[in-house]
């Protein structure tokens, strides 16, 4: 253990031998224009612009907020960040696209290992998964030189809830879907408050904050739970059959919000519900609206691309073993030590493999 | 003077994570870079807060909650892929 | 004023050192953390100059969405190259 | 007036005792030799470095205003997550073999899997 | 003074192009465009302030002020900030498709190496 060499191998860039004089070079040359531009660029003691100056004035009367930074965002500009959210939506798309396996799906993470105590009860005799076991019981039979007796009854069973009974000793990969009690703890009292201040940075439309921010940090909450509890924690919310409607719902009552007041007031995103009192839940009219629209979609969306890509199994041909793909290779097969799965860079290429 | 008091630790924070980042980029493993960022993110949110009250604005207050909660988030999902592949 | 140009200067050193931290550090986890210190770094120099709400998106995307994202990636590559010895990383194992 | 002074006396200290903490356990993840010991050194600078500091606010402010409740929020969350996110980082970097120190004169864990219980098996109940 | 901003915000978008044309490793090509984005924030939000300005948000004023004089006041831009959020938000959702893209082509080739990946050359 005090050994240097032990030290887990980690992921490392090559080495660039070629192309750095070029690089140099060019990002000189690059660097002196953009030096001479950025010098150019109006300092701290201009003018605020018009259009800067008029976004501050028309916030509190016309729009009932005093956020004029979201009043811009979802109104004055609605248009722009309407291109934006459907930017992020295409992205969600084309992640998805990339990331999906040949076969049909109905999770993003974890379905192999999930289905594991099934396929034992459905089919004991299930010869692939003895046969693996034995291998891996061996395989850690022959690292571990300590005694080996009542292993056997470890193996077959499926990976347990959490990581509370895994004695400590044991080299890195683990197979419980849950982390250990601490961090399993923290994780469910963290989580609360962290929703609540999501929702707060949505909902009180009148402070600085907004869609995607409270988004993004809905997404970050479920990303927590997911890392202590494992993802029998989340599978309840983060399947396609969930998430993916409600995306598709927050695109449309965005353009629902946007085509209405083209309707009603003769522009895109123009307000079309009656101002409410500043500094209230309800001030800034439609703006509140398109945030939650936003926060919806983004939540939604940046957990449907995290899991997706996550989920993505590798889809490179079998070697001649053969079997990679059937078991529950992307959980925990492709273990962290390094050893056992380290690809041969720029080796063997293999045709077929998308 | 409590202005100076909050302007003067907001600094001092910052020049922490200065110091702290020399040991994210020496650090021989994985985990003293995560545990280097960790520290480093709640210096900065104790520095978005002291300039809040140099600034006198109560809005500024908010980015902290996440920076002080969200960097060990990321320590957790580090420690997940360490300990069995790939999360 | 002054104190406030110090800051503001202290935070753009902090955000160039980790920029260049990212260019030159070959190893791949320990880059993804410094451009996630960058982003902290950024997070509170928004609040700086004055824009709450570029510092809560910049938060989030830097401290979650980036790092997760770049951590799977790396994951699911996994092309294993020992390669030590910059920046004086294999000093520090044994001292 | 007097009042004000011992406020103003009471921030500067728990100010400088914040800073002065926060810098010598920087210096100490600067220097410490290994994983574990840098650890210990981060969990100090919540505990001892961070807690002041947010006292101090609140002290400086008044506990009742927006300030004294988000330095609340963020002294529970950091209380809350730091030592769940030190236990895992630790427990990680122990299972994936992150040598020790060289000075380290105690890894119980690895003691008690090589010294078997008279059961003549490994005693493996022991967790953190 | 502000000056320095634009200036580091090209320093940080010159050391991503640097990373972008000399390394050959994929992820770090796509963490070079990352940085790229960075300087981008970096340089609107420096745009956008103002000397001795605050925050464009009427709520809860600095002591002084009241909210229509804040309003004619010395604030920060908040068009620029826009702009702003509006690149964070692309930027996190182009780095989701490079990383899949890049993901899929180490399956592929089995080599993150760039000069590796040869299909497309004339």
């Amino acid at each position: 253990m005090t050994d240097a060499a032990d030290a887990p191998v980690e992921p490392v860039a090559s080495a660039d031998r070629h192309r750095p004089l070029i690089g140099v070079v060019i990002v000189g040359a690059f660097a002196a224009v953009l030096a001479i531009g950025l010098c150019a660029l109006p300092r701290e003691r201009a003018e605020l612009p018009a259009i800067a100056r008029e976004a501050m004035t028309i916030a509190l009367p016309q729009w009932g907020t005093t956020e004029p930074v979201n009043e811009i965002v979802y109104g004055s500009r609605g248009f722009d960040t309407f291109g934006e959210t459907f930017l992020l939506l295409a992205a969600v798309v084309s992640v998805m696209t990339l990331g999906r396996q040949r076969e049909t799906r109905n999770e993003y993470v974890g379905e192999a290992s999930a289905g594991l105590a099934e396929q034992q009860r459905d089919d004991p005799h299930s010869r692939t998964d003895s046969e693996e076991g034995e291998a891996r019981q061996a395989e850690e039979r022959e690292q571990d030189d300590s005694s080996t007796t009542d292993q056997e009854s470890r193996e077959p069973e499926a990976a347990p809830d959490d990581a509370d009974d895994d004695p400590l000793g044991q080299p890195a990969p683990e197979r419980a879907a849950g982390m250990t009690v601490i961090v399993r703890v923290a994780a469910r009292t963290a989580a609360v408050p962290l929703s609540v201040a999501a929702i707060y940075l949505a909902a009180w439309g009148y402070s600085p904050g907004g869609g995607f921010p409270a988004g993004a940090a809905l997404a970050g909450v479920i990303l927590l739970l997911y890392t202590a509890l494992g993802h029998r924690a989340v599978g309840k919310v983060v399947r396609p059959t969930v998430l993916e409607p409600l995306e598709l719902f927050g695109a449309a009552a965005i353009i629902a919000v946007g085509v209405i007041g083209l309707l009603r007031r003769g522009s895109l995103f123009a307000n079309w519900v009656r101002l409410a009192e500043p500094e209230t839940i309800r001030s800034g009219g439609t703006l509140q609206l398109f945030s939650a629209g936003e926060l919806i979609e983004v939540g939604t969306g940046l957990t449907i691309a995290i899991f997706a890509l996550l989920g993505t199994e590798h889809d490179w041909t079998p070697d001649e073993s053969g079997g990679d793909q059937s078991s529950d290779g992307s959980d925990r097969s492709d273990g962290s030590d390094g050893s056992d799965a380290s690809q041969p860079s720029g080796g063997h290429r293999q045709g077929g493999g998308s | 003077m409590i202005e100076d008091i909050d302007i003067a630790v907001c600094i001092a924070e910052i020049a922490i994570i200065g110091v702290l980042l020399v040991r994210l980029v020496r650090g021989p493993s994985v985990t003293d870079r995560i545990v280097a960022l960790n520290v480093m993110s709640t210096q900065a949110a104790i520095a978005t807060m002291f300039f809040a009250a140099f600034a006198d604005r109560p809005i500024y207050l908010d980015p902290a909650i996440w920076l002080s909660s969200f960097s060990y988030l990321g320590a957790l999902v580090w420690a997940r892929l360490l300990e069995r592949g790939l999360l | 004023m002054t104190s406030f140009w110090v800051l503001d200067y202290i935070c753009l050193a902090a955000v160039v050192a980790a920029a260049v931290v990212v260019v030159l550090m070959r190893n791949l986890n320990g880059a993804v953390m410094a451009l996630s210190a960058t982003g902290t770094v950024l997070t509170v120099l928004f609040v700086v100059l004055g824009a709450p709400d570029v510092a809560h998106s910049e938060v989030v995307v830097g401290a979650i969405a980036l790092p997760v994202l770049y951590l799977i990636a790396i994951g699911k590559i996994r092309t294993d190259v020992t390669d030590h010895g910059e920046l004086g990383e294999s000093e520090e194992a044994d001292d | 007036m007097s009042g004000h002074a011992a406020e103003l006396a009471a921030v500067i200290v728990l100010a400088g005792l914040g800073v002065a903490v926060s810098f010598t356990g920087a210096l100490g993840i600067l220097r410490m030799p290994d994983v574990y010991t840098r650890i210990q050194c981060s969990s100090k600078i919540i505990t001892m470095g961070a807690l002041p500091l947010l006292i101090a606010l609140v002290v400086a402010q008044g506990p009742m205003t927006t300030y004294g409740s988000r330095a609340l929020i963020v002294a529970g969350l950091l209380v809350i997550v730091n030592p769940a996110a030190s236990h895992a980082l630790a427990r990680a970097a122990y299972k994936t073999g992150v040598p020790m120190w060289r000075g380290a004169v105690a890894d119980e864990p690895r003691q008690r899997r090589n010294t078997p219980t008279e059961e003549g098996k490994p005693e493996s109940q022991e967790e953190r | 003074m502000i000056v320095a901003n634009y200036l580091v915000a090209g320093a940080v978008l010159c050391l991503g192009l640097f990373t972008v044309l000399t390394q050959r490793n994929l992820i770090k090509i796509v963490l070079g465009l990352s940085l790229m984005e960075s300087s981008t924030y970096l340089l609107l939000v420096s745009l956008a302030y103002r000397h001795g300005s605050t925050a464009p948000v009427l709520l809860s004023p600095p002591k002084g002020e009241g909210q229509t004089a804040l309003a004619h006041g010395n604030v920060a831009d908040p068009v620029l900030q826009n702009f702003c959020l509006t690149a964070i938000v692309i930027g996190v959702a182009i780095t989701a498709v490079f990383l899949t893209v890049v993901v899929r082509l180490a399956q592929h080739y089995r080599s993150i190496d760039a000069d590796d990946i040869r299909d497309l050359r004339g």
